[in-house]
């Protein structure tokens, strides 16, 4: 599978409308070699099981600004067991809960979700991208 | 409905309004007559257009803040707390996500799970679900002028029961609560919608009580320029006062070049009283507002604070009737009540210390007016003309040819061709200005602005500026500068 | 020997420098030659004078805290964590108060306590009784240009044992020195004392180190009118030149006025350029200082932050070469490093969101040069008059007939007949001019002024006026308004 | 001796230099009827003591404001007990540690030193005046 470029899923979830880090999120994961595709905001579970399976993608990348991202992100992962694509890494990043919170409590809430990599707020694309790339390799996905 | 910048008649209003009530059960409490009675009674202090008023002639800078909790009672104990330990001239009640976009059984279920889990797990307070007496909770516990802010597309239903409820303020807009609040919401019918919202405004003001609207002025909040949301707050203010509403307040978000800012709410109030004028509406009052800024914060807090007091600095020289203002937690979730208050108090001792402080004209400033002014009209006049006379219609024209277009939008009805970027003392200019109906002289000068940055970075103006520019005051700068 | 404006001569320098290391035992460590190669050794971006260069060059703003405590290691870590975490340009070695009033006895009683007790029970470095060895440890140990800042009548043993231990810059005079920070002594002695510490920097500058020096600009912090302190930094200034100093640091402590602020520093800068140029001192290389807000604090950490950022955006439109920060903790006790780190931090957010951002000429600003670089003249016209033609020996005569006089000073060597008061925009003017030499257009220019604001505020200029201006920062505002 | 003046000696003690609080103080004082002796800045206790025998004052204020006031402030009711005016009231105020403290620490720190009362930093003349006026009425000396 060398050379294939991997695809990931990327969007905002539940009912946020936060459209800026989406735009980045996108334009960096192209310009790295990614083949993106994104959801925009406003997006449901649904929507993201959907897309993945359609495309086939690697990962999912949620992202959740607006503090309602507990809520609207719990049971992600199990809806995506039950779609039979349990193997797609699912990051989660963004403002994920509502109020200035340690992000080790964070953390450990959306691992616990099945989420695979949780990122705060401030977190630079490069960073996702470079753990991405690590994690694929892993599994034996060698990308771009 | 046919979309029509004409104010609506009592019957279309009385039609609307039979289903909008129906949207949630709280709808049903609503009567009109006794509505207008309770507001009859709200005292002069409290009522936020007769406040906006005062301050205006007496040259005073309010402060509001941004604040809202799930449960009644913890909403009531925020906004105390921020009006004694913020000394806040005005409260706000945020609405939360769900109810932003009409999802009522999930903020029901905000409201549940917060009651369990005893902290507020909605980032606003759901209105609609409380209904009219939670709302009615609220007003009489505040002893202090109460406006509605939200983000809501389809906000009808809202302002039914928050304008019943007391509130003396609403904030948002056909075009404001769309492009930068939804991804795929027809712009006609959030104008309509916020027609009606008008038109309930203008039913109010008919029975002698002035609720105050706001249309939304700083849009995604992300390097929008100056021009870009001057033309936009008219046109919604514009909408408005077609629908007889006889107060309103409009609205800039901070760029963060000073002689920008100051020159970007000047040309805001000369432009709106012009148009206003121009357009038989000269019986509105129009005050403004400037929102501290809107975009990405440091995460750290003493820079946050010196954010929040350079917006504090620049909306009292710029002598804004009110500022919006951020708090020392903006980059990380939902401010705490202390730093809520925090924020208001910086911002109230610059307010204080610049009261009397005026920026002087001068040739940047006066430059700086000119060039908002002109693109302005630019956009104003071909809005005009693709409606044929008609700003509603135009609009929705505008929007569908990017003559009329919001950077960094979620919503798929604007072009998103335009793109912003700062020159190099850090004013938002035009990186590529995509649709917009400007004059070959106004394109040369964004260029010139652009190529002059480019040259002091020595680096071609491409998108990697646009990004670092996003980035840039998080980081600790106004200019993102390559590294 | 008697005071004249006039470069000692080698023998009169090494006479009295026998005498002066011999005030405290670390005298004895220094060895003039030994001194100069160390610091021929500092590398340049360590150098003060050089960084201050580069950076008036560049139109940069360097930020730099105050900061000093009593134990070596203990300092180091203090320093160390406001260049990390404060972001700090440059920074500081502030002198308890006991080693400024020489009394290095108690000094040694505060070290041994504050060894004891684990904390620090001086507030500020003890530089002498640490002597030689000790001051360059921390001199080692700190990457980054460091100056003595204190408040010392007499400093020469202190210029002495430091210099020698490589700072690289030296704060003080013998005007600014004495005024707001002795009670009873003599004008005279710190004149000659401080040319002996100017003489010791130009000995130093003859042998190829250019050691930075600063008269203390804002004097007792408290209402002083710029163009009284202006006035005092450019004599403190020549007079440093004149033995020899090649790097001078004019100061101006923040009045709150904008329009005044900018208008002081370029005003300070223009004037100074202008009698260097006259008097012979073209080869001294000039930079400002602006210092954030140095009156009385408001409590609240949150208005503190206010204050100390409108310093920074003051600093930074004035393009000050640099600004020395104060801390959220300021209105109640030394600050922890953390607290420092965060004013400086806020600082350096404001510095860099408004680089290149430059305060374009106004009607108002031109207005405010042009008052004070009268009103400075005038003062040092007669300053030189008194002096026949010899500004060390008017300056003597200028105290004593209130020519020049600092309001609020605790020392009996100014006249404190002048009393200063804000105008109604919170500009400091003169509520009395003392006796001042100014003409009758400029005193009737402050009575108008006066005036004016009492119009506003319906009462008589009277002292109360005063007091409330006193406490009105730290109350919340600028301008101290009846209650 | 209803109607007489109170006396009060007014200074700040140790290497002090802070003259603004000193003169504000003077001002407020003199305006409220005291009879003030103001020793200014730089006063050290023997000075106090002085000034006190001198002008058989009813109270010592006295002021610290950088930080030593620790330092400076310890042994002065031995002093006044020495030197046989014990019975005058002992008032202390200013920033009297050095750093930012719990106020109620420093109060009782300062207690014990024999203090008749603490103030902190922000304290307004008209509090002062007002509890001096009642500890002296107190003591049967009524004052103008
Ligand atoms: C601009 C902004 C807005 C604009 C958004 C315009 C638009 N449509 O995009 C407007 C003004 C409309 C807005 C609205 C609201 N906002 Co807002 N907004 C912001 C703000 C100031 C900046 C966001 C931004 O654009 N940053 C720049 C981009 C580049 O960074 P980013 O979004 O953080 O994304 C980066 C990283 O987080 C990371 N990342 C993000 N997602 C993901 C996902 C993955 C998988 C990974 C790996 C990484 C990753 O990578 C991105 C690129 O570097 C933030 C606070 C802040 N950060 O300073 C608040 C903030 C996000 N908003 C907030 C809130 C609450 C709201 C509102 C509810 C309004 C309100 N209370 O007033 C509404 C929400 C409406 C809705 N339905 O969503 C809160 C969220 C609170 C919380 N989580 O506890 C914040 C934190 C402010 C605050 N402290 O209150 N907002
Ligand atoms: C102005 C000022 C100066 C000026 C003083 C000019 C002058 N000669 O008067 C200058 C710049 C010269 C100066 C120098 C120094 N200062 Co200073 N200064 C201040 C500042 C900013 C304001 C003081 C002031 O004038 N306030 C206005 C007057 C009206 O209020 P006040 O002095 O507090 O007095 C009122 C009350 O406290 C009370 N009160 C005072 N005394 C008494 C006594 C009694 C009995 C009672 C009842 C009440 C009372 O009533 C007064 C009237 O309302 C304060 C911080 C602040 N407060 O914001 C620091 C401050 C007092 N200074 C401080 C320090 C450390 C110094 C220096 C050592 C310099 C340094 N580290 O850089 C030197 C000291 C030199 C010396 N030998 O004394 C510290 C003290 C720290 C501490 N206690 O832990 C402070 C708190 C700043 C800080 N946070 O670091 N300073």
């Amino acid at each position: 599978m060398q050379g294939k470029k991997a695809k990931v899923v990327l969007g905002v979830i539940g009912a946020d409308c936060h459209a800026v880090g989406n735009k980045i999120l996108n334009y960096a994961f192209t310009a790295a070699g990614f083949e993106v595709v994104n959801l925009g905001v406003l997006v449901s579970q649904q929507e993201f099981i959907n897309a993945a399976i359609e495309t086939d993608a690697q990962a999912i990348l949620v992202a959740s600004l607006y503090g309602h991202g507990e809520m609207d992100c719990r049971g992600l992962r199990e809806r995506c067991i039950e779609a039979g694509i349990d193997n797609t890494l699912l990051y989660v990043g963004g403002n994920l809960v509502v109020g200035k919170t340690e992000f080790k409590q964070i953390e450990d809430k959306f691992y616990q979700m099945g989420y695979n990599r949780v990122y705060g707020p401030g977190t630079l694309p490069d960073q996702v991208i470079a753990d991405l790339k690590q994690d694929l390799a892993q599994r034996g996905f060698g990308c771009a | 409905m046919n979309l029509k910048n004409k104010k609506w008649t009592s019957d279309d209003f009385l039609k609307v309004r039979g289903e909008v009530l129906t949207q949630w059960p709280t709808g049903a409490e609503i009567d009109l007559n006794e509505a207008a009675k309770y507001q009859e009674n709200i005292p002069a202090y409290r009522h936020f257009a007769k406040r906006l008023e005062q301050a205006k002639q007496q040259g005073q800078t309010l402060t509001q803040p941004r604040a809202g909790v799930a449960l009644i009672n913890e909403h009531i104990k925020l906004l105390n707390f921020l009006l004694k330990e913020g000394e806040a001239d005005l409260l706000p009640t945020t609405i939360d996500s769900y109810t932003r976009q009409n999802q009522y059984q999930e903020a029901q279920k905000g409201i549940e799970e917060s009651l369990q889990t005893g902290r507020s797990l909605l980032n606003g307070f759901p209105a609609i679900n409380h209904g009219l007496h939670g709302v009615r909770q609220v007003v009489e516990s505040i002893d202090a002028p109460l406006q509605v802010r939200h983000g809501t597309p389809d906000a009808r239903l809202l302002a039914e029961i928050t304008i019943a409820g007391g509130f003396t303020a609403f904030e948002g807009g056909g075009i404001s609560y769309n492009i930068p609040y939804a991804k795929n919401v027809s712009l006609e019918k959030t104008i309509i919608d916020w027609q009606y919202c008008d038109r309930l405004v203008g039913w109010y003001a008919e029975n002698g009580i002035a609720v105050n609207r706001e249309p939304y002025g700083p849009l995604t909040g992300t390097l929008v320029p100056p021009s870009v949301s001057n033309a936009i707050a008219i046109l919604e203010g514009l909408l408005a006062a077609e629908q007889g509403v006889k107060s309103i307040t409009l609205g800039y978000g901070q760029c963060g070049n000073l002689m920008q800012d100051v020159a970007a709410i000047r040309s805001l109030e000369l432009l709106a009283d012009e148009y206003f004028r121009k357009h038989g509406y000269q019986d509105c009052f129009l005050t403004s507002v400037f929102h501290q800024w809107m975009g990405g914060f440091p995460q750290d807090e003493a820079k946050a604070f010196a954010v929040i007091s350079w917006g504090a600095a620049a909306a009292a020289l710029a002598k804004a009737t009110k500022v919006i203002v951020k708090t020392p937690h903006e980059a990380l979730g939902i401010p705490t009540k202390e730093a809520n208050a925090a924020g208001l108090r910086a911002t109230k001792q610059l307010l204080n210390m610049l009261a009397g402080q005026v920026m002087p004209l001068n040739y940047q400033l006066q430059e700086e007016i000119d060039i908002i002014s002109a693109e302005t009209h630019c956009i104003l006049a071909k809005v005009f003309e693709l409606g044929q006379g008609d700003f509603a219609v135009g609009t929705i024209r505008a929007f569908q040819t990017g003559v009329l277009d919001v950077p960094f939008a979620p919503s798929e009805r604007t072009l998103n061709k335009m793109l912003p970027a700062r020159d190099d003392q850090g004013a938002v200019r035009f990186y590529d200005t995509g649709n917009l109906p400007f004059t070959d002289d106004i394109k040369a000068y964004h260029c010139d602005k652009m190529k002059e940055r480019g040259r002091v970075e020595g680096r071609m103006p491409t998108f990697q500026m646009v990004i670092d520019d996003i980035y840039a005051v998080a980081k600790g700068r106004l200019v993102g500068r390559p590294s």
